[in-house]
């Protein structure tokens, strides 16, 4: 049985943009406040997970070169939004293996100003048609056989939720935005920080129905960054640094099992169903534990869906549990508290790491005015398209 | 004037339709080409025909895409008698009051363009079948 | 103690030109052979390492797709041209953490006809010049100061151990480069099968002096790809698969540790020493025990050091070892009897499972004509600038 | 006319020579701008001079490069006092003969053009100081 692993130290940088800092400016800044709240420095560290989509590759030596070359093992990861979420668990891995006793994970990302991020780039051939690719197609599909823009693909995920289960209308996922904005206004972090009214957010501009612009997931950039350590290393440290330490109850990646339509729409329901399952496993707990949940909201079609592949409600139950009023900061279970992707902002490596950071905060009791009393238990969920999905359960320290 | 269908699973002709790989072992479909299958890893497939009709699942009218796409435009969910299809949905007001899920709709072909030798490449859509 | 790991099957596709086949045909085949070859089916596997720089990204979901979706983690890493040797290392720690008994791991590129891989792209500026990134530069600055291309940056390093030591000249470094493709000739899978003589390869189209094109790795398409599992895993298997199995007795990757020089050229000798010496005690052998060696020849100039930072000679002895006629493959360490990069070809994610695969073809007494009798233990070695260097050493099954 | 340095650790002038960012903690220097050192970690930078003559310690000739770059030129590694510096070694036939490892060097600056509002980019080479 490998050892149980914790969090030390944790940092998030300020969401937004940053005209005047690079990815490494940025990057460092994550890991220098994560060894700092941690009370390590860069030559305690044992392994090194870096995540960054974005930029020309081999961003951990690149950050290295920034903080401390020290010799230590760096894998470059990538899993689309999942990114830093696997880089956390690469470095989870290297201690539960024995490989090194402390480690440091770091994602980041510059993203502000970056538009539509769309699938299908292929130019459109001139002269002749030339048949390219498994589907041996002539041109690109992007427009011509449904859409690959994230905005559509997620809305297609939460239409097919109220297809199967009724009561999803453009009023309700308009409602899970307006709650995440509300929420966002006491998270001095968030790139934006407005509450908006339900009107304002279906008046607004519409990008695929059912999600106008407040409903989308903010590009922008930051990064943030985690230094985790065996239980066995963590007794030896202060008291202070025990009291402050996170406990990861539950560490969890996985991918997309074979469904029958999950060739022509990416389904991100059975992964995170399996993660969910396999992280409350791991921790002993049922969702009824948890005191806060920070899940990927990427657009306010896909929050729906997973407080069902999360098990927050019953099967089927998403619409009424967001009804009830239960994913509000003073609801029974709160989701997003920290604004969510669509106001705290989505700096896309950054983003599996951010929401730990959420969710330690709170566990810490150090969340400020947004602080969910007495939060002892919390979840953190990422997706990335392709499929990668990462779930972690966190835990108040006891020791 | 000749014809060359947009993707390798549209068949023109008299009665377009379109067809996939069907595992001979479990029966998992796809409309690409695959080294084996992503169900039960077995490389042995059957060109199978799919149903040309079928129920809206999901769909989303798409106000923003990639430059040189027409909006807005349904993107689409068919399920076609039990194999999901994905596709625009065409012939139609691309508005909620128009597109409804679960509405029925049935297979049809969409001109994509025509190329300097005179080659007519065509897609297809789904429009509305009641 | 974490358990130990062990190759059950691995498998290379041939190297070369693959016009028709994309990353996806190749990657499949890799893993397909490599499960064929370890007598397990997909879903017996529970981690994906997966391994592509060139690519479009998330190659291992998109593998999946091909060879089976199981719904298990998928760490898609990236780590220069020690990519497959981090894929590789994520599956074995995963199966060391104890988060399953069976791994795979895949390398894959295509690169045929890819030309010179040169560091710096940025256009010139028209109008006015403009200060740009972390040293103010207002024009690109490969060609300007210094070269950023490989063969010339491997030929700076290769020519900075002959200042150090004396001795490595043109026709020295000609040499290897005549050794490696001398090899390459009993190699069926080899992209380049072809003898030179020195006098061929020193009147061969100069690239970057020392290194002429022969001296040079090969751009071509390729995969690798290896199930690993865990010893107590192994134990429940066929005999066969047991004897067939080969230890991993170290596997080792570590970074570039601070040094005077390395900002102006690359060091990539300090973290391969600092590789072999972590891997030799792993392994509890040395350097006199290596049946066969295969390392990172990008380049002639490359091998050369390698030698000395794999202790295969003494300190400063590399151009002696390599007089002596030690790496050729009837000496005293053989090096490279593969062909190496520069004959066998350098798919850059494939190669660092692709030098296992040798070693391990070679511990079953499979290698065919090319076969170093009784071979009993190996190393593999590779090595990605950035930097990240990835050792291995493997032993014959005494199962 | 205006010159500019084609790097910000080039100082032209009377006397042109290059600076670099040193640790004061444990004197590492680094010639692009660092967020902490990669040596000891610490944060705090100071400016110093680096010696303008040196020994070349390591060189290409290369014949093959990007787009856009004159080929053949020597790139080279030189040992600047103890600092190591990247430079090409110019005002020397590219080739085995005339330039030797060990060779003195010292710094010299080479024009990098002139742009449309007539400011001239300055760069720097080594050039044998025999
Ligand atoms: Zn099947
Ligand atoms: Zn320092």
């Amino acid at each position: 049985m490998a050892e149980n692993v914790w969090i030390l130290g944790i940092h998030m940088t300020n969401f937004g943009k940053h005209r005047d800092k690079d990815i490494l400016d940025l990057g460092s800044e994550a890991a220098i406040g994560a060894l700092q709240d941690a009370g390590v420095g860069i030559k305690d560290i044992g392994v090194l997970g870096a995540g960054n989509l974005m930029g020309r590759g081999g961003f951990g030596q690149l950050l290295q070169k920034q903080i401390g070359q020290t010799g230590i093992p760096v894998y470059n990861v990538t899993n689309a939004c999942a990114t830093g979420a696997t880089a956390l668990r690469v470095a989870i891995m290297a201690v539960k293996a024995g490989e090194t006793d402390m480690g440091l994970a770091v994602g980041v990302e510059k993203l502000a100003g970056a538009g539509l991020l769309s699938g299908n780039v292929r130019a459109a051939e001139g002269g002749h048609w030339v048949r390219d690719g498994r589907y041996g197609a002539v041109a690109p599909l992007d427009g011509r056989v449904g859409t690959e823009t994230m905005p559509g693909v997620f809305a297609q995920i939460g239409m097919e939720y109220g297809h199967r289960y009724g009561g999803a209308d453009f009023e309700l996922f308009a409602g899970i935005s307006e709650k995440n904005h509300a929420h966002s206004t006491l998270n001095p972090k968030a790139a934006y920080q407005k509450r908006f009214t339900l009107d304002e957010i279906m008046n607004d501009m519409m990008i695929a129905y059912p999600n106008t612009r407040p409903m989308c997931s903010a590009n922008c950039d930051g990064a943030a960054a985690a230094v985790v350590v065996s239980e066995a290393k963590l007794r030896t440290l202060s008291l202070e640094q025990q009291r402050r330490a996170v406990k990861i109850s539950a560490s969890v990646l996985t991918s997309d099992p074979y469904q029958e339509a999950c060739q022509v729409l990416p389904d991100v329901n059975t992964l995170t169903r399996q993660a969910a399952a396999t992280a409350y496993e791991q921790a002993g707990i049922g969702p009824e534990d948890l005191d806060l949940v920070e899940l990927h909201d990427c657009f306010a079609t896909a929050e729906l869906v997973h407080y069902d592949n999360l098990s927050l409600c019953e099967p089927g139950g998403a619409v009424d549990f967001f009804k009830s009023g239960a994913p509000w900061r003073d609801g029974r279970t709160p989701v997003n508290v920290s604004g969510g992707l669509q106001s705290k902002g989505h700096p896309i490596s950054a983003t599996g790491i951010a929401n730990i950071w959420e969710i330690a905060t709170h566990l810490r009791g150090e969340a400020g005015e947004r602080q969910i009393a007495d939060a002892k238990v919390g979840m953190a969920h990422v997706i990335g398209l392709g499929s990668a999905c990462g779930v972690h359960v966190l835990e108040k320290s006891a020791l | 004037m000749d014809r060359i269908p947009l993707v390798d699973y549209l068949v023109l002709g008299d009665d377009p339709h379109l067809v996939a790989n069907e595992c001979t072992s479990c029966g998992a479909r796809y409309f690409d080409r695959r080294s084996a299958c992503a169900s039960c890893g077995l490389q042995d497939f059957r060109t199978v025909e799919i149903a040309g009709t079928g129920t809206l699942r999901s769909f989303t009218i798409v106000h923003f895409a990639a430059e040189g796409v027409e909006v807005p435009f349904v993107a689409g969910l068919v399920d076609c008698d039990g194999t999901s299809v994905r596709g625009n949905v065409v012939n139609v007001p691309p508005d909620p009051e128009h597109v409804t899920l679960g509405m029925k709709v049935r297979l049809t072909t969409v001109p994509v363009g025509t190329d300097e030798a005179g080659v007519e490449a065509v897609g297809y859509g789904f429009e509305p079948a009641s």
